[in-house]
């Protein structure tokens, strides 16, 4: 079984490796494959981790044989999560064109809870954290930071500042304010560079761990 | 001969390769390996290769895309089988993970938990194995545990590696007396938290089942407290920064944790704050722990790929604003 | 809401299509994002006066796996040679291998994402990338309705108090007056 | 009927979720725990949409015998053989030994770490094509992204080995990540911030309206 798990995975590695040289039978398949097999991953985990393990169990919690080998049950129902169950049979309503809109009811509370969760947590983490971090004493506490420390803090000010104002939009970027907007691009472009510099070992470690899979455990031929 | 000819005849290569070196691994062949002569000159191969493409560029013939893609497959795959080594700069927060361990008296009792899965497994393995190699060569109890539903697997994958080495062999360290696998537990961060009060009630055997007060390794260990060392392995949630917010701040563990590359970044905050003792970030971290433990594993010759695919990328950045400087001279001359 | 913002932008790009004829395809990640996709490109088809020009299977759903959908999308762009391609919304690790392989055929390829971490793959792969906050505006800009085009002057008036917010506040903690930065603590 | 009250829904939820970050108390508290657990449950009935709706096309597909109907006929096996062992594997589908997690080791998690690997190859390919010095921008993005790389590997280090602690390539590629990088980084977080505001006040005002799709 163990030969033929390991067959499995070499063949479909190199199946998707393949698309580099160009689109082929070998891809096409282990294309179909992957569709199929994690949108039933999804569909399988989905509904007995959140369906059955959320709302189902919530709501008719199983008995349960404690060690002495008594039944007992786990716990009260928790009715609240009819209001899910509700609202899931109404997404399913999409199903029947003729009462179909119904599902909009259903869409309007997950955007509008979204909306209302994701309002506070931006504001307060990509908003508030972010001035808070922007204004600090350019030459540290009391006045004791290294040379290096206060140029970087006084970059970091000036780069915060030129960025936001690249972002403005009601106004034509024009005379010292298109200045600065232009000093603002100059600093995403060195985010931009810098921060896809850094990713490129993190997806290189991904690609070693496949190589070492196909060349250590697959074939042997490395240890 | 056709293309159709060309691409069936290199399927047929590809099937009869894997299917020798499948049937010479199975019949127990040893590993390939480069001896360093071989390995400087395939280095020198690429770098000739390399300057060759350089030249084409000059001349106005571009590469296509598939020759970098190949140049990549080739700077990842072919260091793995090299011997050669690297100097590799010891970063302060790795010493800092040798050094916390280093000073444990024999006898101690290290609970490491492995929190990630199989594809952080190239940046997170090799720290496992660096680290339990380096644990009982000092003779530690090892107590492991998993918050991740594959965690468990792989420490079990760790322990085979390491028990092959020829100075943990002679010690014929014993489950249940000198390590031990207390499996996976579901709950994330309320496990953590239970096992400052009562880690028997979240663990009640290991994963092999058996009932946790039959194992002498554990029989008296309640909770934190008689535990010396904490260590943890993350790639994502549940990880690290609970770990620091419970196991830290609650019941003042000593915690040092190996993370990937993406993460380790936001774990420096911990570092400063002295929450966390030492920290292995990505495979350089790996690399470096293995430099000072002396345990020849795979992250430092990850390492070397890493060095060699970030070489090849820099070359085609070169290559290519040659290619653009090239083609905008052109065209001004042509005009 | 990056989603909603990209929705918004698809009906407008669904009103175009229509009025010119053009093949246009929606393949989703998201079994919600399916439903409110359909209506909205049924509804741009019939606003340009093109309702029988729609066919329900414009908008389909391929797989919730991030990796799953970066395949079955890469496999139908080289086979189908789309023209341009869009990708508006959310988006994680699969953005450079979509981008890239777009690149890879010639299409033009307009980006936009308020995902920090995926704007330098977009920048390098993309003929055209609304960074972060351009998305927001670009979708209330193509709405011109005249409520939306407000609340781009308004996010430039939260912006004019940011920045005021951050002049002052460094001159006040760098000459340790006072400790400006407290006003914006947050608890978790 | 069809409008109106999913705006009604929207705003006084959209209201409601807003209050409960400020009001620590009972029901208020629970709100978002109670969202979490039906948003889940939501999301576990949405998903048999798009299921039916790739079997539809699929079915369709290999019933007229388009282009590539074979390929489509594998999407259907393979999403049935994977659902119907899941299902009948009861709760614990996922435990070491079950067929799902046969499955899930050797065909799941090959396939999608290998497409994840993919990316090594792309980012060396959009690194050969766009960071060219056209322009200073252009420039900026290119000699960011090649300090940045050359530090982060042990020859970055070997070659600037000469140079004092503070100017080696390692620490110059930690500098840029600390500060420029932090600085670009703060003025996009702070602009996303705000667009994601906005947009969720329109869309509790009932000023966005387009996600509720036509009458």
């Amino acid at each position: 079984m163990e030969h033929f798990a390991l067959w499995i995975g070499g063949f479909l590695t190199l199946g998707i490796i393949s698309f580099l040289y160009k689109d082929n039978p070998w891809y096409k398949l282990s294309e179909a494959i992957y569709v199929g097999i994690s949108a039933g991953y999804w569909f399988v985990s989905l509904f007995w981790d959140n369906f059955y393990g959320k709302f189902w169990i919530g709501v008719f919690p199983p008995d349960r044989v404690n060690d002495a080998g008594e039944l007992v049950s786990t716990g009260r129902p928790d009715y609240w999560l009819i209001i899910g169950g509700v609202l899931g049979l109404m997404m399913l309503m999409r199903l029947l064109p003729k009462i179909g809109w119904i599902s909009r009811w259903a869409l309007a509370f997950i955007v509008g809870a979204t909306a209302g969760l994701w309002l506070i947590n931006y504001f307060s983490s990509f908003i508030m954290v972010q001035i808070q971090n922007t204004v600090i004493p350019l030459f540290g506490e009391n006045y004791g930071a290294s040379s290096h420390v206060i140029v970087g803090n006084i970059v970091v000010a000036v780069g915060t500042f030129a960025g936001l104002v690249y972002f403005y939009f009601s106004k034509e970027h024009k005379g010292t304010f298109g200045a600065t907007a232009r000093v603002g691009i100059f600093f995403l472009m060195i985010t931009f560079g810098a921060s896809f510099g850094y990713t490129v070992m993190s997806r290189m470690s991904l690609l070693i761990g496949r190589i070492d899979f196909l060349f250590g455990d697959w074939l042997g031929m490395i240890k | 001969m056709s293309i159709r000819a060309k691409e069936l005849l290199v399927l047929g290569l590809i099937a009869v390769f894997s299917l020798i070196f499948y049937v010479g691994k199975v019949s127990g062949w040893k590993a390939v390996q480069f001896s360093t002569t071989v390995s400087i000159i395939v280095i020198l191969l690429i770098v000739l290769s390399l300057v060759w493409i350089l030249i084409k560029t000059i001349r106005g013939s571009l590469i296509e895309r598939r020759i970098v893609f190949l140049y990549v497959g080739i700077a990842v795959a072919l260091p793995l089988f090299m011997s050669l080594s690297q100097k590799i700069p010891i970063s302060p927060e790795v010493k800092a993970v040798y050094d916390s361990i280093g000073e444990l008296p024999a006898g101690s009792k290290v609970l490491v938990s492995f929190d990630y899965d199989p594809p952080s497994a190239p940046e997170l393995q090799p720290m496992a194995e660096a680290f339990l190699y380096y644990c009982f060569v000092r003779d530690l109890k090892v107590i492991m545990i998993g918050l991740w539903p594959q965690g468990p697997q792989q420490a079990n994958l760790a322990i085979e590696e390491v028990f092959e080495h020829e100075d943990i062999k002679p010690k014929n360290l014993k489950y249940g007396i000198d390590y031990v696998n207390l499996g996976y537990q579901a709950g994330n961060e309320f496990v953590i938290q239970r096992l400052g009060s009562d880690i028997k009630a979240m663990f009640p055997s290991d994963y092999r089942g058996k009932p946790y007060d039959e194992i002498p390794l554990v029989k008296n260990v309640k909770n934190f407290s008689n535990i010396d060392y904490c260590f943890n392995l993350s790639s994502g949630f549940v990880g690290t920064r609970e770990w620091v917010q419970i196991a830290v701040d609650r019941f003042g563990v000593k915690l040092g944790a190996g993370n990937t590359a993406v993460q380790a970044p936001q774990m420096y905050p911990f570092m400063r704050a002295g929450q966390l003792i030492g920290l292995l970030g990505g495979m350089s971290g790996a690399a470096e722990f293995e430099y000072l433990t002396e345990w020849t594993g795979k992250g430092t010759k990850y390492m070397l790929s890493q060095s060699f695919a970030h070489m090849i990328v820099v070359a085609f950045i070169i290559i290519g604003n040659v290619a653009f400087f090239r083609s905008g001279r052109k065209s001004r001359l042509d005009r | 809401m990056q989603t909603i913002a990209g929705i918004t932008i698809l009906g407008r790009v669904a009103e175009l299509t229509a009025q010119y004829e053009t093949w246009l395809e929606v393949p989703v990640c998201r079994s919600m994002v399916m439903i409110t996709a359909k209506e909205i490109v049924r509804e741009s088809y019939s606003k340009v006066g093109r309702p029988d020009a729609f066919q329900e299977d414009q908008v389909y759903y391929l797989t919730d796996d991030q990796f799953g959908y970066a395949a079955a999308i890469d496999g139908k762009v080289v086979r189908e040679k789309p023209a341009t391609m869009f990708f508006m919304g959310e988006f994680f690790a699969e953005s450079l291998i979509l981008a890239e392989t777009g690149n890879s055929i010639g299409a033009i390829q307009i980006a936009g994402t308020a995902a920090p971490a995926q704007l330098p793959f977009f920048i390098a792969a993309c003929d055209f990338t609304l960074i972060g906050e351009e998305l927001f505006a670009a979708s209330a800009y193509l709405s011109k309705e005249p409520k939306l085009l407000g609340s781009i002057k308004g996010q430039d008036v939260g912006k004019s108090l940011i920045l005021v917010a951050i002049l002052v506040g460094i001159i006040l903690e760098t000459f340790d007056i006072w400790s400006f930065s407290t006003l914006f603590s947050v608890i978790d | 009927m069809r409008r109106a009250i999913p705006l009604l829904i929207t705003g006084i939820v959209g209201a409601v979720f807003v209050v409960q970050y400020f009001v620590p108390h009972y029901p208020f508290n629970m709100m978002s725990n109670w969202f979490s657990d039906w948003f889940a449950i939501v999301g576990a009935c949405a998903i048999v949409l798009g299921a039916l709706n790739l079997m539809k096309i699929s079915i369709q597909k290999v019933i007229k015998r388009r282009a590539d109907w074979g390929y489509a006929a594998v999407i259907v096996a393979s999403f049935l053989l994977i659902t119907i062992i899941g299902l009948a594997e009861g709760g614990d589908f996922r435990d070491p030994g079950t067929k799902f997690d046969w499955l899930y080791k050797f065909v799941y998690t090959p396939l999608s770490s290998t497409m994840f690997a993919l990316l090594a190859f792309f980012v060396a390919s959009a690194s050969y094509r766009a960071f060219r010095a056209r322009n200073f921008e252009a420039t900026l993005l290119l000699l960011a992204a090649f300090f940045v790389m050359l530090g982060r590997v042990p020859v970055g280090y070997t070659i600037t080995e000469f140079m004092p602690v503070e100017y080696r390539l390692s620490d110059l590629a930690s500098w840029i990540m600390s500060f420029p990088q932090a600085a670009g980084q703060r003025a996009i977080m702070i602009g996303i911030g705000l667009g994601i505001v906005s947009t969720s006040l329109r869309v509790i005002l009932g000023i966005e309206r387009t996600y509720l799709g036509g009458d």
